[in-house]
Order: structure tokens, then C-alpha cells, then sequence
């Protein structure tokens, strides 16, 4: 089912600022979208104006074709999982995925069959009987699972659902959160902070900060075509490494100067730029983007190791040239060595330039 | 995955302008349906009350005459100007200070306690709260009872021990004391309940390692105790503190406010004030003016205990 | 880790002190409640007698007392059950929604507990006289909600406070209206806080003596209001007194036995923010 | 000067003939009240059948205790209308009138009220006057039946009629007959003091035999009072020291007089050390209660009361020295001119009274019990059972007499009793007296203590405007005038009217 936000506004109770701002967003069918960002960004307000536990300020919601925007939750036919609240305490595990259907008016037949159905689903179904005390929290967790499954609702929205859980519990909870969708092909609302849990679980990511959306778009989108500053910063760890710069033509190419150096910037950006120039821009590279080269290089630059940390099979270098602090991922094997001198080679193709003002991105786009 | 969900006809796209408004509303004003119903009896049960013996202070209005004129300040003017009002005033601060920390400090202090023992908690529990279920009233006559010069069993036990018996009501420097003792003695109950509880829902985490790390218990009270409990402390002070102000059928049937006037409370100077002198407008404007501090002092304790919680 | 011995020996010691500090007085009543006239005081103390039930056939029966243990019973547990069902749903909201003056009534609510029940007196005396309350448990209970419905507010809310929003919002959307949701899943979490709360509460209500005294008519006159009259300007009636002490505390005890756990675990769970 | 003195005389003497033929006139404005009775002894028909009759009153002493026992089922069945009666401590009592009357509540059909209270629920127009429903149905109440000061204090406020006594309180003095009569008691105190050991008549006889009898080993004390609550102490003060020495509570002009060296004389004897300490631990704060818990318990050899305690000494099961205890006068000043022992003992005391805010037909009922429950033949019923009474007929009647030997003394007492005053702000200026005197008993100079309270009740009565109206203190002279003119109104004879 396919669902449409038109220009949401919502501000906070209690004051007048704005906690989400004109969204304009469509869900396709069967998608599993994932909304990233910071905390108070606006994320989990705006799911919840999809569940209906908050009521819009402005705009429209619709769920299907259905404008949902003034329905109560219960007559959505939305499940949502939650944050930090996973089973009724005061139930049974089976009690706690019957809840929804006992709503319906189901028998009691019924009832047990799509109980014991989601139970198994999730991998719930020794603990039946058992209650809250007995059970785990990432038992818990899929229980709440279960339990929003169990009404084949029309959306699934899911607000940081796993971010209680400890890592490894994490990981495996995110794959079993992608199998589900994928078996049950229903729209589905992720809400996360935890942009690794976007990228591997989204089928799109929409950014949002200070309740706007940044960007929608896949993940690789996201990741290697920021709109902006903020999602080139949020998206990526270690983030962007990111400088003020001054565009300049050097010759037939566009440059920008780093000490002396001249990084030539690719032609890509020629068109945005105005051919202005010198223009004053922020520019970026990716810690994946830089390479260390030997001295002869000529396209490089000569700084020096200050702080090496590994990450396992890679390593985060940070090299200081001049003022400018930047951190380089290489491969574990690569030799480097702390105070040791080196120089990097900018990967042209990776580079991105941000106006300086208002920190969108420069590139051109069809 | 077979069976099929019944699902309900879309419902209209296009919906009354009303209908939106009100629901709208409805969401926006959603805790105003929950509150009404006790505001709506506040209003009654409390807030006509006040508003209506704070107008009284302005009246002349007194057990003895039909005649109510307005005097502005009057009687507010002959409370200030009464020392018997600021005695009372004076008592009943010292009254609360004493009795609110030192039912506090015995209710803490046993509750602390029965964390270190392990047999027989549950009838420690049980005997120790039983002064609280007994009416203030019932508890200030056996206690008069007890402290009886002739016949009370403290007497007994004084002399049973060689010590002269003394008239402990009947004295200004013991009477105090006394009241305030006994009141300790009914209250302190209210603090060990809700210090247990709350002693007993600590996490065990922070106790662990801080025991790890070799600290004191002394610092382990200090620096993980009081700090983790300090919601707790403070909801059992405000509520002891509320409560001891208007503290009256205890020290009513005491002492009466007696001996020269040591024990007289607020209340108790406002009862007399209205009911044996029949001021009934000049107990309203001392009201008025107990209502404006207690006012003070329970704000002052609610900035601190909500700092405590958004601290959080 | 275990208390050494001597720490045990000491903590039982206070414990065995308090509890005679406790104890005694209140069996020293007891007992005084079953001697006869002549040995009510008596120097030294009796402690050998043949106990006597006449003191409580007086009170009972002579003085009528049974209907004033009726009336408390009706006025406490009545104005406990209206003061719940006004002041649940309210500390549900204010302990739920953040909206412009919420901390402002929160306080203002405690501080009404605070009014001196002087205050309280006349104007509900003329209230009732205006709406022809006197002399009805309603007007009483109405009288004894002015304490009682801030208290419960002041605890209830800490107890929703404990309880994830979450946890009503997911039945919400699980198909259930919001109340419906509190009724299935958020009452049955905090009903020992209520209990708790009740019980309080109770105890408050049944102990009051000012309002009971001063408003209380024949039929709505409660049990410490008839305790007092046996301090009479001609003498005290010790064994009637303590009969009618016995008879006072006697319901709020056997409550609190019952509901122990419920208060200890209520208590902790709202205390706890 | 000497003119304007006289104009101010010629004022008051107008302004309280006004007053009078004001009430006067009231009185006969009001409607005349149809003769009634519960029961038409003719028809048997019973007006009042199924309507009930509320009752506000007091605690128990014995003599409200007998009412319950002998009257109330007597009057039900004759008349087909229920009792109720509330019970309140007395402390409380007052608070619960005060509300009802300010409010006009009809609670109660008849109220205890003591005569301190009166003026302050008369001024509220709580009380309704009497006079009118003798005149209609006089019943067995027979108002000339008391002692002309006692009924004027008790009865009457502001010269009307509002109630039918229900005890009148005097002093009364008990000791412990066994020790007065050992023998070795007798002659221990003839070798300390060289006179032999009777029962004190004047103070100063009391202070040595009370130390005699003070033996706090043996848990034995001389003579107990109390000092408690403040109104309480002043009340024992001026009964027993003040009015004895000639001291009055104020002038003709209401200028206090309890800072005149009569007065601090009193005041000095009654809180002296030597006095004091005679008595009991916890003299300080005792009251009626405690004080008679001594004596019963026989922890005091002699102890000062009012006359309402009497059948409770008496009483088997609630005094351990029930069997020995005598009465006798309460002690006073001998005259040192005269050489006569002077008494003066106060007359007060609580009369049920009706609620003005009922309607005609209720008030009709309640006058119906009152003159019943506090006529006459119950009076006799009373003093037969009790051993209590208050009436003149019954103190006077020789059998009774010979069973209840202190009958005549109450009687004296009660002739020569000098009420409160019943002005609106006397339990104020009463509070302030009495912080007075305890301030002396806590060590203050007596002097000091009292110009102080007594300074203090100036205040009050400034306040109260009394000063600037010129108002006059009704002596009880003044009083015995109003009450005999109340019997002209109403048709009888008293014999000390003339």
C-alpha cells in the first residue's frame, strides 16, 4: 500500500516551533523506506502522524487512496513497533500477540491460528506461555514483532526498534527485519539514527534534519550523491572531510588551492559553477576517497601521519597538512607509521563541492 | 498466510469541515477531557472555599454579628499586628522543620536498616508502619494517656528506673518536644513506606561496582544512594511538609496550644481566633496570609524537585 | 554482600526497640479498652483483671456507634472511590501530556492540600445548606475530596510517569480506541499504585477529624468525631475512649495487612521517576 | 462639666429604657402563639406523631446520662415524636453552633448552650425567645423555681428569656473523708500545727492541711486545681479567690478590674508557690478531666470542683474513694473586720435553648420538651436518681436534703453566684486573663502579668467600640431586675421580686 505525505506540518505542543516542516514525501508499495537523522530531526514525529498518534498541523496523509489524515490509529490498519517498549507486562507472550486480533473481534479459532502463524514467523513460539519477566529482550522484541504482524496491517512502522538491543542482537534482528518485509512484500516505515542500519535495510532513505527532509534516495544515492552538507556530514563514518575552499581556474582546469597544492576539481562541476571565478565553496572528499602515494606524485599532497586507528581489516589514518586535518581509510596491510610523513592523492571523481552559503550540493543533476 | 483480513470500506475522501475541526481539536485538547472532571471539582470543593474566606478577610465578619462591612485591610492589618499570630507562625515553622525531618531521618533510617537484615522483614515492615493507620487523634490521647503525671505509663517507667516523673505536657520547655515526638512518631511510618520502596527498586549495578572499587558504605550512601534516591527523598519531604503545616487534631488534643502558648499552631491559633473569639474574617486574613507562605515554601521545593527531575 | 554480625545485632536492637516504642502504647490501649470503670487509671497500673467487654457494649450500643462506624465506612470509602475516578484520569494527563500550565497545576494541585480545614469549614457548611446537602454522606465526601483528590492526583501521576507512552500508543494503533488502551493495558500495570494510592488515601479519609467534626451531622457524623466526645469537660473515659480506638483503628490495620505487598509495590513504583 | 456628666447619665438611663421597651415591644409584636400540647389528654390525638426532634448536646455527665435513661422514653411514648440527640465534646460543640447560626442552619431543633456563648448566637439571631410559648403553654417549666442570679445568668441574655437551665454549675468542694477522720492523721497534725485537723474553711487553712496531706512518696497530694487551658484558670481564680475578695470583672463603664491590688492579692495566693505546691505534678495543665481523675483515683486529698461532678464521685465504678468522700463549701477569705468567712461562688452553666431558624411548628414541639425535660417533675426524678439538681424546690426539699446533705449549699451558691458577662468579645478578653494568670504561675510577677492582660482586655474592649458607645456592664444586681421584670411579663411571682 502506497503512502503519501502532502506538505505534513506539525509544530510542537506547548511552543510554536516547528518539529516537522512541509514534508512532501511518497511511499511506493511493498517499499521499505527508512527515515535518518539525528535525534529531533522530525523523524519519528512524522511516523507518528502516520500511525495517527499525533494529529498534523498542516497537509495530508493518505494511505492508499485513503486520506487517513483525521482517522483515529486504530482504524489505520497501520503496525508499529516501538523504541523502548516491546510486550505488555501484564500479558503472556500469546496474550500479547492475540491483543491486536482480540480489537477485531476474532474467534477464538481463529485467534490461535494466526497467533501460532506470527509466533512462528518470528521464532517466538516455545515462549507462548511465558511472560514478560521469562523472556529476553530481543525475545521481546520479536514478540512485538508478532504482534504487529498479526493484523496483516497495511503498513508496518517501526520506530528505532532495535536500538535497545545490544550489537549483535542488532545485527541479526536487521536481517530477520529484511526477511520479514521480504516475505511479506508490505510497506514498511523504518525509523533509525544508526546509519548503518539505513543503509544495509532501506530501500530508499529518506534524511531528515531540523524537520525537513534532506534527500530521499537509495542508499548508494545518499552515500555517494549527498544533496547536501548535512547528509554528506550524518552519512558515512568517519563523515566527509569537508574545508572551505576557493575555486579557481587554473589554466584550462578548475583548481582549488590547498597550501600551494592545486587540486584539480573535476569538469563536471564547470556548469553549476558558473565559470565565475574565484568562487568561494566547501569541498569534500570521502576517507575512501584519498590514497597514499609516493612523494613523486605530482598530484599530491605532503602532510603527516598525527593518529593512526585501526577498524579491523581497514584503518582510519588522520594526516595534518597545514591546518587542515584529514582522515584517510586504508587497507590494514598498508604500512604507516605514526609522525611519518606521506602524501595524498585526492580521487578526482570523489570529490564534492557544496555552495557556501547554503551548503547545496553543486552538482549538476538531470 | 491464507485467511482473509476483513477490511473496512475506505472511508469517505471527502470529510465535513467539521468533522476535521473537531477532531483537531479533539487531539489538540485530548487532556483537558481527562482533567475537567477533577478541575471541575476542585473548583468546588477547593478553590470556592478559598476564594471565599479569602473574601471574608475583607469583610468584617465574625460569629457574633449579622452585620458584614467592608474594611479593606483591617483585619489583615490586626493579624500582623498580633503577636500571638507570629508566635504561631514561629511554632508552626519550627513544628514542620522538626517534625518533617525528624520523621524523615527515623523513616530513612529504618528503612536503611532493613536492608541489612534478612529474617523476619515482612512483620518489621508491618509493625513499623502501624502508627501511620491511627487516627492523629487517636494517637495525641494515648499518648496523653501515656504522658498522664500520675498515671501514664512513662511516669512508671521513670520511676521504675529512679528518675523523679515529669510533667512533660504541662512544661513549655517538654511540651514542645513532646508534640513533636509524638508526631514523629505517627509519621515517620509515611517516610520508611516510601524509602523502602523506593531503596527497594535501586538498580544493583552502580552498588556492584562501586563496591569493586572499594568504597566505603559511607560513600557508597553518599555518592550512589542519595543521589539515585533524590525523587524519592524529595517526593517524602513535600509530602510530609504539606502535611505537618496543617497539622491540627494532633497538638488539638495534646495540649490545646497550651502550655503559654508553646505549641500553638497555625490552625490552632486560626480555630481559636475564628471559633472561640469569633473573628471569623480575622481568621480568614491569617489564613490567607498561611495560604501566601506555604504557597512560597512548596514552590521553592518544587523548583528544586523538578530540577532534579529534568536533570535527568 | 552479607552485614557482619555485629551490624545484624545492632539493626535488630533498634528494631526491637521501635518496636516496643510502637507497640506498647498502642497494647497498653488495647488493654485499657477491657478493664473495667474503676481500673481505667489506676497508680501503678493494673495489668491483672478480669476483662470486660462493657466498655464496648457502651460505646456500641449505648452510644450508638455502629452507625457512626457505618457512616465512616460509607463516607471514607465512597469519597476514595470519587476522588479515584476524578483524579486518575487527570494525573493520566498530566502525566502524559506536556501542554502550556501543566507544571503549573501540577503544583498548584499539591498545594491545595495545604488549605487549613478551617478554611474549608464554613464555606461548605453554606454550600450544603445552599444545595441542601447537611447531613448526607455526599456533602461529606464532597468535603473530604478538598484533601484527598490532590493526593491522588500527586501519586497517581508518578506512577503513568513510570509507564512508557508507548505502551498505550502501541495498543492505539493496534486497534484500540485510547481508552480502551488504558483499560487493557495501562490499568492492569498500575493497579497496585492505585491500590496504594486507595489505601493512602483511605487511612487519610477515615482518620479525619476537623471536617467530620465541624460538618458532620447525625447521620454523616464519623467514628474519630465520636471518639473525641469521650473527652469530656467532666472527665476523660479512658476505656470507652480506647474501645472506640480499637474499634477506629481496627479496619485500617486488617487493610493494610492485606494490601501490604500492594502498598510497598505501589509505592515503589511511583517513587521511582 | 458637671451638665454634660449628667446629660451622658440622663443618655444611658434614656437609652436603656429604650432598649427595653424595644424588647418589650418585640415581644409583643411577635404572633401570638396558639396554646398547644403534644397530647390532648381529652382526644388522645398526638399533633407531633412521627416527627423527629433533634437534640444537639454534650459528652456525658451523669445527669444527661439520666435524661437519656428515664425521660426520653417516657416523652417518646407519650408524645409519638423520636429523640435524636448528637454528642459532642464541649470544646467541639461550639464551633458546630457557631457555624450553624452564622450560616441560619436548622440542624438542630434545641441547642446546649452555655451562657458564655449566648450573646455571640443571640447576636447572630439564632435563639429564639421564650416568653411567647409560655405564655401560650407554661407547661411544667416554672422559670421562679430558680435562684433569681443563677436564672438571670444562665436563662437570659440582653433581658430575654432564650433558655431552660440544664445544670447550673458552683463551686463545690470534695475531701477524702477517710483521711479527715483517722485518727493518726488527726494527731500527727495537731503536733505539727497545734489546732486540731477539720476541714479548711478559709484558704490559708486549706494551704496547711493540703501541705500536711502532700506526700509524694505515698503518691499522695494536698488539694488539686486546675491551671489548664486559659479560660478555665481564670474561671477557678475568680470564683474562689476574685469574687471572695470583692474583686468584679469590670466597673459600670467596663473598665477592667483585674489589676487592682484586691485583685493582685488574689491573683498572687492562687498562683503562689506555696499554693502550688501542694498540688499535684501537671497542675499546669490540667482541666476538669484530670483534676477529677485525681481525686477519684486518690491521688489528692481534697480537691475544688463544680457542683456537675458531684454524682460521678459518688458513683461506685468510676471513684475508688467514692464511699469516702465528703462535700463541703468551698473555702473563702475571712473578713478580717467582720470575722465572717466570705464565699462568693460563680453561677454558670449550659441551657438548652431553640434554634430560631425552624419553622413555627418545630419550635412549638422543642418548647413542648424543654419545659417537660427541665420542669419540675423531671427535677425531682433527677435529684432522686442522680443526686443533682439545680432548682430551689428540689435543693430546698427537706427529704432530699437529709439524703443529699450539700443541697442547701448549692442552693447559697447558687444565689450568690456572680455570672460572665456575655458580651460577644468576652471569651477574647477571658483568653487574655487567663494567658495572664498562667504567665504567673509560669513565674512572671504577678503584678506585671496581670496589668499586662488586664491592659490587653482595654484593648479588646475598644475594639469592640464599648468605650466610645458609653456602654454599661450590667451589674448582677441589674441583672435580678431584668429577670424580675421578665416575671412580671409573663405573669409569676418570685420571692425575692418584690
Amino acid at each position: 500500500m502506497k503512502v503519501v505525505l502532502q506538505d505534513l506540518v506539525k509544530k510542537y505542543p506547548a511552543s510554536d516551533s516547528i518539529a516537522v516542516n512541509h514534508v512532501d514525501l511518497t511511499i511506493a508499495d511493498s517499499e521499505l523506506i527508512v527515515f535518518l537523522g539525528p535525534s529531533g530531526c522530525g523523524k519519528t514525529t512524522t511516523m507518528r502522524m502516520i500511525a495517527g498518534l499525533e494529529t498534523p498541523d498542516g497537509g495530508k496523509i493518505f494511505i492508499g487512496e485513503r486520506d487517513v489524515t483525521y482517522v483515529a490509529p486504530k482504524d489505520r490498519r497501520v503496525a508499529m513497533v516501538f523504541q523502548n517498549f516491546s510486550m505488555y507486562p501484564s500479558m503472556t507472550v500469546y496474550e500479547n500477540i492475540a491483543f491486536p486480533l482480540q480489537a477485531l473481534k476474532r474467534s477464538k479459532a481463529e485467534i490461535d491460528q494466526l497467533v501460532r502463524e506470527a509466533a512462528e514467523l518470528v521464532g517466538v513460539s516455545a515462549l507462548l506461555k511465558r511472560g514478560v519477566r521469562q523472556v529476553s529482550g530481543g525475545e521481546a522484541q520479536r514478540v512485538s514483532l508478532a504482534r504487529a504482524m498479526v493484523r496483516r496491517p497495511e503498513v508496518f512502522l517501526m520506530d528505532e526498534p532495535l536500538s535497545s538491543l545490544d550489537a549483535k542482537l542488532r545485527v541479526q534482528m536487521r536481517t530477520e527485519i529484511k526477511r520479514l518485509h521480504q516475505e511479506t512484500r508490505s510497506t514498511m516505515v523504518f525509523v533509525t539514527h544508526d546509519q548503518e542500519e539505513a543503509m544495509t535495510l532501506g530501500d530508499r532513505i529518506v534524511v531528515m534534519s531540523q524537520g525537513k527532509v534532506q534527500q530521499v534516495g537509495t542508499p548508494h544515492e545518499v552515500f555517494f550523491d549527498p544533496y547536501n552538507l548535512f547528509v554528506a556530514t550524518f552519512v558515512g563514518t568517519p563523515g566527509m572531510n569537508l574545508f572551505d575552499g576557493v575555486i579557481q581556474q587554473s589554466g584550462d582546469t578548475l583548481c582549488v588551492d590547498l597550501q600551494g597544492y592545486m587540486q584539480p576539481i573535476p569538469e563536471r562541476f564547470r556548469a553549476t559553477l558558473n565559470a565565475k571565478t574565484p568562487t568561494p565553496v566547501k569541498w569534500g572528499i570521502r576517507p575512501e576517497g584519498i590514497r597514499f602515494v609516493d612523494a613523486t606524485d605530482p598530484n599530491s599532497l605532503a602532510g603527516q601521519i598525527e593518529i593512526i586507528e585501526s577498524l579491523g581489516s581497514r584503518q582510519l589514518v588522520f594526516v595534518r597538512s597545514g591546518d587542515k586535518l584529514f582522515s584517510v581509510i586504508v587497507d590494514s596491510l598498508h604500512p604507516v607509521r605514526q609522525g611519518e610523513n606521506c602524501h595524498l592523492h585526492f580521487d578526482e571523481t570523489r570529490i564534492h563541492l557544496f555552495e557556501a552559503q547554503n551548503g547545496r550540493s553543486l552538482t549538476q543533476r538531470g | 498466510m491464507a485467511l482473509p483480513i476483513k477490511t473496512q470500506p475506505p472511508s469517505a475522501t471527502r470529510q465535513s469541515q467539521f468533522r476535521i475541526w473537531f477532531y483537531h481539536w479533539s487531539q489538540k485538547n485530548i487532556h483537558w477531557f481527562f482533567i475537567a472532571p477533577a478541575l471541575i471539582a476542585i473548583l468546588v470543593v477547593a478553590i470556592y472555599p478559598i476564594v471565599y474566606s479569602t473574601g471574608l478577610s475583607f469583610f468584617r465578619v465574625s460569629f457574633d454579628s449579622r452585620e458584614r462591612p467592608f474594611v479593606l485591610f483591617e483585619n489583615f492589618i490586626w493579624i500582623l499586628n498580633d503577636k500571638d499570630y507570629w508566635g504561631a507562625l514561629g511554632n508552626t515553622l519550627l513544628y514542620v522543620a522538626v517534625t518533617v525531618s525528624g520523621s524523615f531521618v527515623v523513616g530513612f533510617g529504618l528503612a536503611l536498616l532493613l536492608r541489612r537484615i534478612s529474617v523476619g522483614r515482612n512483620w518489621i515492615r508491618l509493625v513499623l508502619i502501624l502508627p501511620l493507620t491511627i487516627a492523629p487523634i487517636v494517637v495525641g490521647l494515648t499518648w496523653n494517656w501515656m504522658f498522664d503525671p500520675l498515671f501514664g505509663l512513662v511516669n512508671w517507667f521513670f520511676i521504675g528506673i529512679g528518675v523523679q516523673p515529669q510533667t512533660w505536657l504541662a512544661q513549655t520547655g517538654t511540651a514542645r518536644i513532646v508534640v513533636m515526638l509524638v508526631d514523629i512518631w505517627q509519621w515517620y511510618p509515611l517516610v520508611f513506606l516510601i524509602m523502602d520502596a523506593g531503596l527497594s527498586s535501586l538498580p544493583k549495578a552502580p552498588y556492584e561496582s562501586a563496591r569493586l572499587e572499594g568504597a566505603s558504605d559511607w560513600m557508597i550512601f553518599t555518592r550512589i544512594t542519595l543521589p539515585l534516591l533524590r525523587a524519592v527523598i524529595l517526593v517524602a519531604l513535600l509530602l510530609r511538609t504539606v502535611d505537618a503545616f496543617r497539622t491540627f487534631d494532633l497538638v488539638r488534643v495534646m495540649t490545646d496550644g497550651g502550655p503559654a502558648q508553646t505549641t500553638e499552631t497555625l490552625s490552632l491559633y486560626l480555630y481559636r481566633t475564628a471559633f472561640n473569639f469569633n473573628k471569623l474574617s480575622r481568621a480568614g486574613a491569617g489564613a490567607t496570609i498561611m495560604l501566601i507562605v506555604i504557597s512560597i515554601i512548596s514552590n521553592f521545593m518544587f523548583r528544586f524537585l523538578y530540577r532534579e527531575q529534568e536533570g535527568r | 554482600m552479607q552485614p557482619s554480625l555485629g551490624q545484624r545485632l545492632i539493626a535488630y536492637t533498634i528494631f526491637f526497640i521501635l518496636g516496643v516504642l510502637v507497640l506498647v502504647p498502642l497494647a497498653a490501649g488495647v488493654i485499657t479498652a477491657f478493664k473495667p470503670r474503676i481500673i481505667w487509671v489506676s497508680s501503678p497500673p493494673t495489668w491483672i483483671f478480669s476483662p470486660t467487654l462493657e466498655n464496648f457494649e457502651f460505646v456500641l450500643i449505648q452510644r450508638n456507634n455502629l452507625l457512626h462506624l457505618r457512616n465512616s465506612l460509607i463516607i471514607a470509602s465512597g469519597s476514595v472511590t470519587i476522588a479515584l475516578i476524578l483524579g486518575v484520569p487527570a494525573a493520566y494527563a498530566l502525566a502524559r501530556f506536556r501542554f502550556r500550565g501543566s507544571k503549573g497545576l501540577l503544583q498548584w494541585l499539591i498545594s491545595l492540600r495545604m488549605i487549613p480545614p478551617i478554611v474549608v469549614a464554613l464555606p461548605f457548611y453554606i454550600l450544603f445548606q445552599t444545595f441542601d446537602l447537611r447531613n448526607t454522606h455526599i456533602g461529606m465526601m464532597m468535603a473530604y475530596l478538598t484533601f484527598l483528590i490532590p493526593l491522588v492526583i500527586w501519586m497517581m501521576r508518578g506512577y503513568f510517569a513510570e509507564i512508557p507512552s508507548a505502551m498505550e500508543e502501541c495498543a492505539m494503533v493496534e486497534g484500540y480506541s485510547r481508552l480502551g488502551a488504558l483499560r487493557k493495558v495501562v490499568l492492569p500495570v498500575v493497579l497496585p499504585g492505585i491500590i496504594a494510592t486507595a489505601l493512602l488515601n483511605f487511612m487519610f479519609a477515615w482518620n479525619e477529624y476537623f471536617l467530620a467534626l465541624i460538618l458532620g451531622g447525625r447521620d454523616t457524623s464519623t467514628l474519630p468525631a465520636a471518639a473525641a466526645t469521650y473527652v469530656g469537660r467532666a472527665q476523660v473515659e479512658w476505656g470507652n475512649l480506647f474501645a472506640i480506638n480499637l474499634i477506629i483503628m481496627t479496619p485500617v490495620i486488617i487493610l493494610t495487612l492485606i494490601l501490604r505487598r500492594q502498598l510497598v509495590k505501589g509505592l515503589s513504583l511511583g517513587a521511582v521517576d | 462639666m458637671k451638665n454634660s456628666k449628667l446629660m451622658g447619665r440622663l443618655l444611658i438611663i434614656l437609652g436603656v429604657a429604650l432598649m427595653m421597651s424595644m424588647s418589650v415591644v418585640n415581644v409583643l409584636a411577635q404572633d401570638a402563639i396558639e396554646p398547644f400540647a403534644v397530647t390532648d389528654p381529652t382526644t388522645g390525638a398526638r399533633p407531633f406523631e412521627g416527627q423527629e426532634l433533634r437534640i444537639l448536646n454534650t459528652e456525658v455527665v451523669p445527669i444527661l446520662a439520666y435524661e437519656h435513661e428515664i425521660l426520653d422514653p417516657a416523652y417518646e411514648a407519650a408524645s409519638g415524636v423520636t429523640l435524636v440527640y448528637e454528642n459532642y465534646d464541649q470544646g467541639a460543640l461550639l464551633p458546630v453552633l457557631q457555624t450553624m447560626c452564622a450560616a441560619g442552619g436548622d440542624d438542630y431543633d434545641i441547642m446546649f448552650v452555655e451562657d458564655g456563648w449566648a450573646g455571640a448566637l443571640e447576636a447572630l439571631g439564632c435563639l429564639e425567645p421564650l416568653t411567647p410559648y409560655y405564655l401560650a403553654a407554661p407547661g411544667d417549666a416554672h422559670p421562679e423555681d430558680f435562684p433569681l442570679r443563677a436564672f438571670g445568668t444562665v436563662a437570659m441574655h440582653n433581658n430575654v428569656w432564650y433558655g431552660m437551665p440544664t445544670l447550673i454549675a458552683v463551686g463545690m468542694f470534695a475531701y477524702r473523708t477517710d483521711l479527715f477522720n483517722d485518727p493518726d492523721e488527726q494527731a500527727a497534725f495537731q503536733a505539727e500545727y497545734g489546732r486540731e485537723l477539720t476541714v479548711p474553711e478559709t484558704w490559708e487553712e486549706l494551704v496547711e492541711v493540703g501541705t500536711f496531706f502532700t506526700r509524694p512518696d505515698e503518691g499522695l497530694y494536698g488539694f488539686n486545681y486546675r491551671y489548664g487551658t486559659p479560660n478555665n484558670i481564670l474561671f477557678d481564680y475568680m470564683i474562689h479567690f476574685g469574687f471572695s475578695r470583692g474583686v468584679n470583672f469590670f466597673d459600670t463603664d467596663f473598665n477592667p478590674l483585674f489589676a487592682t491590688p484586691e485583685a493582685l492579692d488574689a491573683a498572687a495566693f492562687f498562683t503562689g508557690q506555696e499554693f502550688l505546691n501542694m498540688q499535684p505534678p501537671g497542675r499546669e495543665s490540667f482541666q476538669f478531666g484530670e483534676v477529677l481523675q485525681n481525686f477519684t483515683q486518690g491521688a489528692v486529698a481534697m480537691y475544688g470542683t463544680e457542683s456537675w461532678a458531684i454524682p460521678l464521685l459518688l458513683d461506685p465504678e468510676g471513684s475508688t474513694v467514692a464511699a469516702n468522700t465528703g462535700f463541703a463549701p468551698i473555702p473563702g477569705w475571712r473578713n478580717p473586720e467582720t470575722g465572717e468567712i466570705q464565699r462568693a461562688l460563680l453561677s454558670a452553666g449550659p441551657a438548652y435553648m431553640i434554634n430560631a431558624n425552624i419553622s413555627p411548628e418545630r419550635k412549638r414541639l422543642a418548647w413542648d420538651y424543654l419545659q417537660l425535660a427541665h420542669g419540675q417533675q423531671f427535677a425531682r426524678l433527677l435529684a432522686d436518681g442522680a443526686g443533682a439538681g439545680h432548682r430551689t424546690s428540689v435543693l430546698s426539699d427537706p427529704e432530699f436534703v437529709e439524703r443529699f446533705p450539700y443541697f442547701p449549699g448549692l442552693l447559697i451558691a447558687e444565689s450568690g453566684g456572680i455570672g460572665r458577662p456575655s458580651e460577644p468579645w468576652w471569651p477574647e478578653a477571658e483568653n487574655a486573663l487567663g494567658q495572664g494568670l498562667q504567665a504567673a504561675v509560669a513565674g512572671t510577677p504577678v503584678e506585671e502579668a496581670m496589668t499586662e492582660a488586664n491592659n490587653e482586655v482595654i484593648q479588646i474592649v475598644t475594639d469592640a467600640g464599648y468605650y466610645e458607645s458609653g456602654a454599661q456592664y450590667v451589674t448582677v444586681e441589674q441583672r435580678e431586675q431584668f429577670v424580675c421584670q421578665l416575671f412580671v411579663e409573663i405573669n409569676v411571682t418570685h420571692p425575692e421580686c418584690e
